[in-house]
C-alpha cells in the first residue's frame, strides 16, 4: 500500500488506473450504448462487467489475502470518476461497497469464503436504505428474531441498487435490539420479494427488497461489534465513490455544453460568444474543478481518520451541488433541444438529483461538517 | 365608452369572486400545468379545454374583446378583474394561450372583418385551438433567420420547411406561421410572411417530441408542399418580420388587447411549505431545520414579491420611471423562480429525492421531480432567459444592444 | 385616514407626497452636496431640514390632534424612499422614529407637550442600541434608579443618530428591573457624554451616548405598560422606514450603473453591450424592483397587525439585500473608477452596509418570518 | 542542470520550513495586504518591502533564476518549495510583484545582459520597486487601444498621457510602460511600444488616487514630456503589444520564469469561524447558528477546494485535459471568493456592522468593513473577473471569442 502524504496527490497505482479506466470506459461505453441499456431491463452488459473483474478492478481494494490487488479505495476513484464520465452502467460500485463493508464487519468465514468471489467479478450489493428514512445509517427498522439456528427476517428495504444480478448483499436491520448487519447469499436474495423502483436516474437499476419471512443461517450475520463504525465507514465510502461518479459526469457535462456552445449558431456567431452563455459555462466548469480537487484529496486521505472523513464530507458536499448546476445550465443552454429527451442533458441532469439523493446530500455533509471543523 | 364606475367595478368583482369560488374545478388527480406549454397529456389537454370553455361561456373570458365577434364588449377594467379573480381563487391556466394572448389580438387589430369573424370565437371558446410557429430546429431564438419556404402558385401558398417547440402542434386548428416568400430580399427580415394557417390540409405533419421528462407534450411540425389558401396571408407579404413583432408586443404591453384570462400560474411556495413538513431530514420534518425555513422564507419573499409586482404594474405613479420594466420582466422573473422553487423542493425529500414519477414511495408521487424538469418549457420557450434579460436590459433599462 | 385594500395600492395623500418628494429632494440633494456634507462636521443642512417641517412632512404620520397631518407611515414612506434615492442626510427619520415612539408609549401629558414641536421640526431621535447588544429591542440593560422624585441612568447606548442636533431623545433601558422608556430632553441631553462613532454609512452622524449620572424627573418615563409592544412597532417602523430609504438608494444606483454602461466604452463598444454587465444589472434592477413592491405593500398594509409585520419584515429582508447586491455590482462594474472615492457605487455599498445593520438585517427577519408564516 | 533527486528537496524543504517558521514576522498590528494591490499605508510598504528582502538574503527568492544576475541558480522545483513553505508558514506576500513576476521575467526572457545585470538584483531584493503602466483612464480593459505617446528625439524618447491604476505608483523606481510611437501604424496594436522607464525623471507626477475606503493606495501617473532614455525601448518598436501580452502570458502558465514566492493570501476562513465565535446574534454565539454555521462550512469548503486546486495544478495526470485551467482561473476564483468571504463576515455583525475602520467598538477594529471594500482591488485590478472569465472561457475551454 502507498504511502500518501500531504492532502492530495496521486499514487503510481492511481495513475495507470486512471489512464487504464480513461480508455477503457470511453470505448465501452459511448453515450448510445447508455441509451441502449436505458431501455434493457438488466441495464448493464455483463460482459463488460467480467471484463472489469478480468482487469482486477473489482479487487483493488480487497486485500490480496482474499483475492484482491490490496490497494485502498483511492485507486478505486479514477475508475468510477471514468465510468461517470461515460455515464457506464453497472453493479461496480455496489460490489465495491458490499466488498468495503464486508472488510469493515465481515467474520472471518464470511471475509474468506465472499471477498474472493467479489474479487473475481461476482456482482453483489448493499441494502441501507429504507422507506421513510433519512440519510443516518443507523436508522434501519427492518428486524431480524432468532429462531433456532436461524434469523428471520422482516421489513422492506429500499433503494437497493443492482440486486437484480447480486450473488450477495448485505443488509442493514436490528437484532436484539441493536443494529445488526446480515449477508444474504444468492437464495436469500431470491427469497426475498423484488420490486423495480422508478428512479430519476435511468442508467441505474434499483428496487424495494421485502425481506419478511426470510430466513438466514445464524452464520449469516456480521460481526456485531462494530455495526455503527462499518455503517460510517461505508457512508463515508459511498460518498467518495458517489462524488467521484458525479465528478466525472460533471467533467462531461460541461464539455458536451462546450461543444454544443460552439456549434450552435444564433444572430450569426456561435452562441458561446454570448458572455451569458460563455460566463455561467465558465463558472459550471470552476466549481466543477474546485469539485474535483476535493475528490482527489479525499481519495489521497481517505483512510487518514478525521482528516479522511472531512474530506470526504467535503468532496460529497461540492460535487453534487456543481454536477447540478452544470446539468442544470446545460439543458437551458441547450435551449429548445435541451428540453428533448434526446438531449444528453437530462442524463446528467438526472445523475446529479440521484447521486444527490445517495450517502447524503450536501446540506447533510455541511451539517455534519460544522461539527467537525468548526 | 365611458370608464366604469368604481361600484360598477365592485359589483362585477363581487359577482366574478362568486362565480370563480362557485365554479373552480377541484384538483382532477393529475398535475395541474402551471403553462400551457406543460400540457403534456390528452387528460390535462382536455380538462382545461373545457374549462376554457366554461369560463367563456360564464362571460369571463374575452370580456374586453368586441361584443360584435364573440367577445363581451365591456372596458378592459372588467377582464382584468376577472383575471384577478382567476388567480384568487385558484383558477387552472387558460389553454388556448396562443390564440388569446397573440393570433387573437393580432386578428382584431389588422385583420378583416371576415377574419374576425372567422376566428375569435373559437380561439375564446377553444373550439380552435392555435399555435405558434416562428421557431426552428436551426433558429430557435434568432427569428428572423427562419427557412420555411412559402411560394405563391395561384390562389393557394405551397409551404414547405420544419418549425419545431410547437406546443398543441397536435391539437391545433391553425397556426401563425413566419414563412419566408422572397429568398433574395434585399435582409433576412425583408423575405419573411405572415400567414394564419390551417394545420389540417395534406402535407403538415406535427411529430410529437419526447420531453426531457419522458413524456410528449410538442411537436415539430414538417411542412412538405402543404398548400393553404392564399388569403391565409396577413399583411403584405415581405412584413412578416413587422406582423411578427407586433405579434409579440401584444404580450409586452401592460394591456396590449389580449383577451385577458389566466395564463401562468405562479409556483405556490406553499405548496413546498407544506412538503417540508411531509419531508423529513434529521429524524424530524425538514420544515424544522432552521436552514430549510430561512431558505423557504427566501423562497415566499421572492414568491410573494412577484405577485405584488404583477398588482403594482398597474398603478401608475408607483412604476413612472420604467413603466415597461414589470410588464416585461413578469416571465423572466416567474419562470426563474419557479425553476428554483422546484429544485428546491426535490432537495427537501433527501434520499426519497432519487425516485420518479410514479414511484410508490416517492413523495407525492414524485411530481416535483417532473415539475423541475418541467420549469425549463417556460425558460426557454417563448424566448429564453437569457433573451428576456436582453430585452429588459435594452428596452426597460435603455443598455446598448449587443 | 385613508382606508386601505388589498396587499399593494396607494392613496392619493401618497401619490400627492410621492410628487412632491421627487421634485424636492432631487433639488436639494444633488450629489455634490451629499459630498459636501460628508466632510460637514453637523453632516445635514438644517434650513433643508426646517423646509421639510414647513412642507409638513415632519408631522404627516403625527394625529391632527398634535398638529400633525394624521396620516400614516404609509405616508411617511414616499417621502422617505425620495431621499434615499438622493442619499439625502438629516434627522427626518430619526424625529419621525422618535415621534411614533411617543405615539405607542408617551404619556398624555409627553404627548402633549412634545408631539406638536416635532411635527414643526424640532429635530428629535430614539436611543435603543447598545454595544455588544443584538437586534432584539428589548435587551437594553442601561438602567434608571429612582432617587426621589428622579431618575438616575447609568450605561451606554450606542449607534444613536443624529443626538448632535436632537432636542428630545427617548432611550430604552431597565427601570425596577423591567424594560422601560425615558424621555430625555435638550438638557438632559446636553447631560450625557457624546462620542461620534465612525460609521461605514458617512452621510449619517451616529454617537455613542454615555447616560452615567444624567438624571431625570419622573415624569420623563414613558408609560411603563406597554414597553414591549410599542418597541416591536419602532423596530417595524424603523424597518420600513429603512427599507424605504434603502429602496430609494437601490432604484439610484441601477439608474447610474447604467448611465456609467452606456457611456463607458471598452474595446470599441459601450460596456453595456456585454451580457456579464447588461444581464447582472438587470437582476440588480429586478431584485430592488421586487423590494419596492414589498416596501409599498409593507407601507399599505403597516397598521394591520401581522399581515403588516410580515409584510414589513419581508420588505426589510428584501430590500437590504438588493442594494446591497446592487451596489457591490456597481462597483465592480464601475472598473477602476469603481475602487475610487470619487465613484458615488462607494456611497450605494455604503449605505446598504449600514441600513442592513439597523431594526435588524435580513437574516434575522426571515428568522422571525419563519415564526409568523410556516 | 540534471533535476533534483528527492532526497534533495525533501532536504531544502526541511530546511525552508525551519527557516520560516523562525523568521516570519509575528502580527505587526496593522492590517496585512492579501495581495500587493491593497498596500495602503508607508508602514505597510515598508514592512513588507523589508520582508522581501529577508527572504531573498535567505535564498528563498529567485531560487530558480540565473545565479549571475543575482538568483539562486537552482532548479525551479526549489523554489516552488520555498513558495509552498511561505504558505505553509503563514509568510506576508512578496512586495515587488510587477519586478517579480512581470518585469523580471520579461527582462530574462528577452533582455539584455546589460540589461538583466542592471534590473534583476534590485527587483529580487526590493531595492527597486517596479510599477506596470498599461491601463488609462479611457482604455481600462482594453489595453490595446492605449493613447499614451512616445516620440522619439535624439537618444531620448518623449512620453505623454496618463496611466492610471498604478499601483506602487508613489513608490515605483521603474514602470514597464505600454506607449503608442506609430500612430499611423496599420492597426492599433501595431502602433504600441514597450518600454522599461524610469519613474525619477522631470515630467512624471504620480498622484496619489483616493480608494472607495477613504485610503490612498494607487496612483494616476501623468507624462509630460517625460524624456527616457532610448535604451529603454523593449523589444522593437512598435512590437509593444507583443511583448506586453507575452508579459502577461508569465502570470498564466503555471512556470513561466516568474521569480516565485507568495502573491497572494487566500482568504482566511478561519478567521471568520473565529469571528462568528465573537459575533453574537439571538443572544448567543453567531457560530452556534445553524445558518450561520452552513454558510461557514461552504465557505470553508471552496475556501479549501482552492487551496487544493492550487496543489493540484502540478499533478500533470490530474489535468491532463485542460492543463492551463487552474493556473488561469486561480484569480478568479481567489479574488471573487475573497470578496464573497468580507462581505459574509461583515453580514455576521449584525447592528455592530454599521461600524468603520477604527471605531471603539467596531469588531475586530473594523478591519472586515475595509477588507470588503478593499476585495474590489483584486476583482478589477490585473483584469477584471469579466475579463478573467472570458480568458478562462476563451483559452480553457475554447469557447468563441466575443
Amino acid at each position: 500500500m502507498s504511502e500518501r502524504r500531504g492532502p492530495i496527490g496521486l499514487s503510481e497505482e492511481q495513475a495507470e488506473l486512471l489512464d487504464s479506466a480513461t480508455r477503457y470506459c470511453g470505448d465501452k461505453s459511448p453515450v448510445d450504448m447508455v441509451r441502449q441499456l436505458i431501455d434493457d431491463e438488466l441495464g448493464h452488459d455483463p460482459a463488460v462487467f467480467a471484463e472489469m473483474a478480468e482487469l482486477g478492478w473489482l479487487g483493488i481494494a480487497i486485500p490480496e489475502a482474499y483475492g484482491g490487488a490490496g490497494l485502498e479505495l483511492a485507486e478505486v476513484v479514477p475508475v468510477v470518476e471514468q465510468m461517470g464520465r461515460h455515464l457506464m452502467a453497472g453493479p461496480f460500485v455496489s460490489t465495491t461497497l458490499a466488498a468495503q463493508l464486508l472488510l469493515a464487519a465481515g467474520t472471518d468465514a464470511q471475509k474468506s469464503e465472499v471477498l474472493p468471489q467479489l474479487a473475481s467479478g461476482t456482482p453483489a450489493t448493499i441494502a441501507l436504505a429504507e422507506p421513510n428514512a433519512d440519510f443516518d445509517p443507523m436508522s434501519a427498522e427492518c428486524m431480524a428474531q432468532r429462531d433456532g439456528g436461524e434469523l428471520v427476517l422482516a421489513g422492506t428495504k429500499c433503494l437497493v441498487l443492482d440486486v437484480h444480478v447480486a450473488r450477495f448483499a448485505i443488509v442493514s436491520l436490528r437484532l436484539d435490539d441493536a443494529p445488526a448487519l446480515v449477508l444474504l447469499d444468492g437464495e436469500a436474495i431470491a427469497a426475498a420479494s423484488h420490486e423495480r423502483e422508478t428512479i430519476v436516474d435511468e442508467t441505474k437499476r434499483s428496487f424495494r427488497l421485502g425481506l419478511d419471512g426470510v430466513r438466514v443461517p445464524d452464520s449469516a450475520l456480521l460481526d456485531t461489534s462494530n455495526v455503527a463504525s462499518a455503517l460510517e465507514r461505508i457512508e463515508l465510502a459511498g460518498a467518495l465513490l458517489g462524488s467521484a461518479e458525479m465528478c466525472g459526469a460533471g467533467v462531461s457535462c460541461v464539455a458536451y455544453t462546450v461543444s454544443y456552445l460552439n456549434e450552435r449558431k444564433q444572430f450569426g456567431r456561435p452562441i458561446g460568444a454570448y458572455q451569458a452563455l460563455k460566463h455561467t459555462t465558465v463558472d459550471a466548469h470552476l466549481r466543477i474543478e474546485q469539485a474535483r480537487s476535493h475528490v482527489y484529496a479525499a481519495a489521497h486521505t481517505f483512510e487518514k481518520g478525521s482528516d479522511g472523513e472531512i474530506a470526504t464530507r467535503m468532496a460529497k458536499a461540492s460535487t453534487g451541488p456543481a454536477l447540478a448546476f452544470a446539468a442544470d445550465r446545460a439543458i437551458q443552454f441547450h435551449g429548445g433541444y435541451g428540453f428533448t429527451y434526446e438531449c444528453d442533458a437530462q442524463l446528467y441532469r438526472r445523475n446529479a438529483l440521484f447521486g444527490e439523493a445517495r450517502f447524503g446530500d450536501a446540506v447533510y455533509h455541511r451539517r455534519k461538517l460544522a461539527d467537525l471543523i468548526l | 365608452m365611458s370608464r366604469p364606475s368604481k361600484q360598477e367595478l365592485a359589483e362585477y368583482r363581487d359577482e366574478a369572486s362568486a362565480w370563480f369560488a362557485e365554479h373552480v374545478p377541484p384538483p382532477p388527480g393529475f398535475v395541474m400545468p402551471l403553462t400551457f406549454m406543460e400540457v403534456g397529456t390528452d387528460e390535462q389537454f382536455d380538462f382545461l379545454r373545457a374549462w376554457q370553455s366554461k369560463v367563456y361561456e360564464a362571460g369571463y373570458l374575452g370580456a374586453a374583446w368586441p361584443a360584435k365577434y364573440g367577445g363581451g364588449g365591456l372596458d378592459q377594467a372588467f377582464q382584468d378583474i376577472a383575471t384577478e379573480q382567476m388567480r384568487v381563487h385558484g383558477s387552472p391556466i387558460m389553454l388556448n394561450t396562443i390564440g388569446l394572448s397573440w393570433a387573437g389580438p393580432l386578428i382584431l387589430d389588422m385583420g378583416t372583418d371576415e377574419e374576425r369573424a372567422r376566428y375569435i370565437k373559437g380561439i375564446l371558446s377553444a373550439e380552435d385551438i392555435w399555435c405558434q410557429g416562428f421557431s426552428e430546429p436551426e433558429n430557435g431564438s434568432d427569428l428572423g433567420n427562419a427557412q420555411t419556404r412559402a411560394v405563391r402558385d395561384g390562389d393557394e401558398w405551397v409551404i414547405n420547411g420544419t418549425k419545431t417547440w410547437t406546443t398543441h402542434g397536435s391539437y391545433a386548428k391553425y397556426m401563425i406561421l413566419l414563412a419566408r416568400s422572397i429568398p433574395d430580399a434585399a435582409n433576412k427580415y425583408a423575405g419573411l410572411s405572415f400567414f394564419l394557417a390551417p394545420m389540417n390540409v395534406p402535407g403538415v405533419e406535427a411529430v410529437p417530441i419526447r420531453k426531457l421528462t419522458g413524456e410528449y407534450g410538442f411537436t415539430e411540425t414538417f411542412f412538405t408542399d402543404a398548400r393553404i389558401p392564399a388569403d391565409c396571408l396577413m399583411g403584405e407579404e415581405g412584413q412578416g418580420w413587422a406582423v411578427a413583432m407586433r405579434t409579440l408586443e401584444y404580450e409586452r404591453s401592460a394591456r396590449g388587447g389580449q383577451a385577458g384570462g389566466l395564463m401562468l400560474v405562479a409556483p405556490d411556495h406553499n405548496e413546498v411549505a407544506e412538503l417540508a413538513k411531509r419531508a423529513r431530514r434529521g429524524g424530524a420534518p425538514a420544515i424544522d431545520d432552521p436552514v430549510v425555513r430561512d431558505k423557504l422564507v427566501e423562497f415566499m419573499i421572492e414568491s410573494r414579491g412577484a405577485a405584488l409586482s404583477a398588482r403594482r404594474a398597474s398603478i401608475g405613479p408607483l412604476v413612472q420611471e420604467r413603466p415597461m420594466s414589470l410588464p416585461l420582466s413578469g416571465k423572466l422573473m416567474n419562470t426563474e423562480l419557479n425553476r428554483r422553487i422546484n429544485e428546491f423542493a426535490v432537495s427537501l425529500q433527501g434520499q426519497t429525492g432519487a425516485y420518479y414519477l410514479g414511484d410508490a414511495d416517492a413523495v407525492d408521487g414524485g411530481v416535483w421531480q417532473r415539475a423541475y424538469l418541467n420549469s425549463f418549457s417556460a425558460t426557454i420557450g417563448g424566448g429564453t432567459s437569457q433573451i428576456q434579460a436582453n430585452i429588459i436590459g435594452e428596452h426597460v433599462l435603455g443598455l446598448p444592444k449587443h
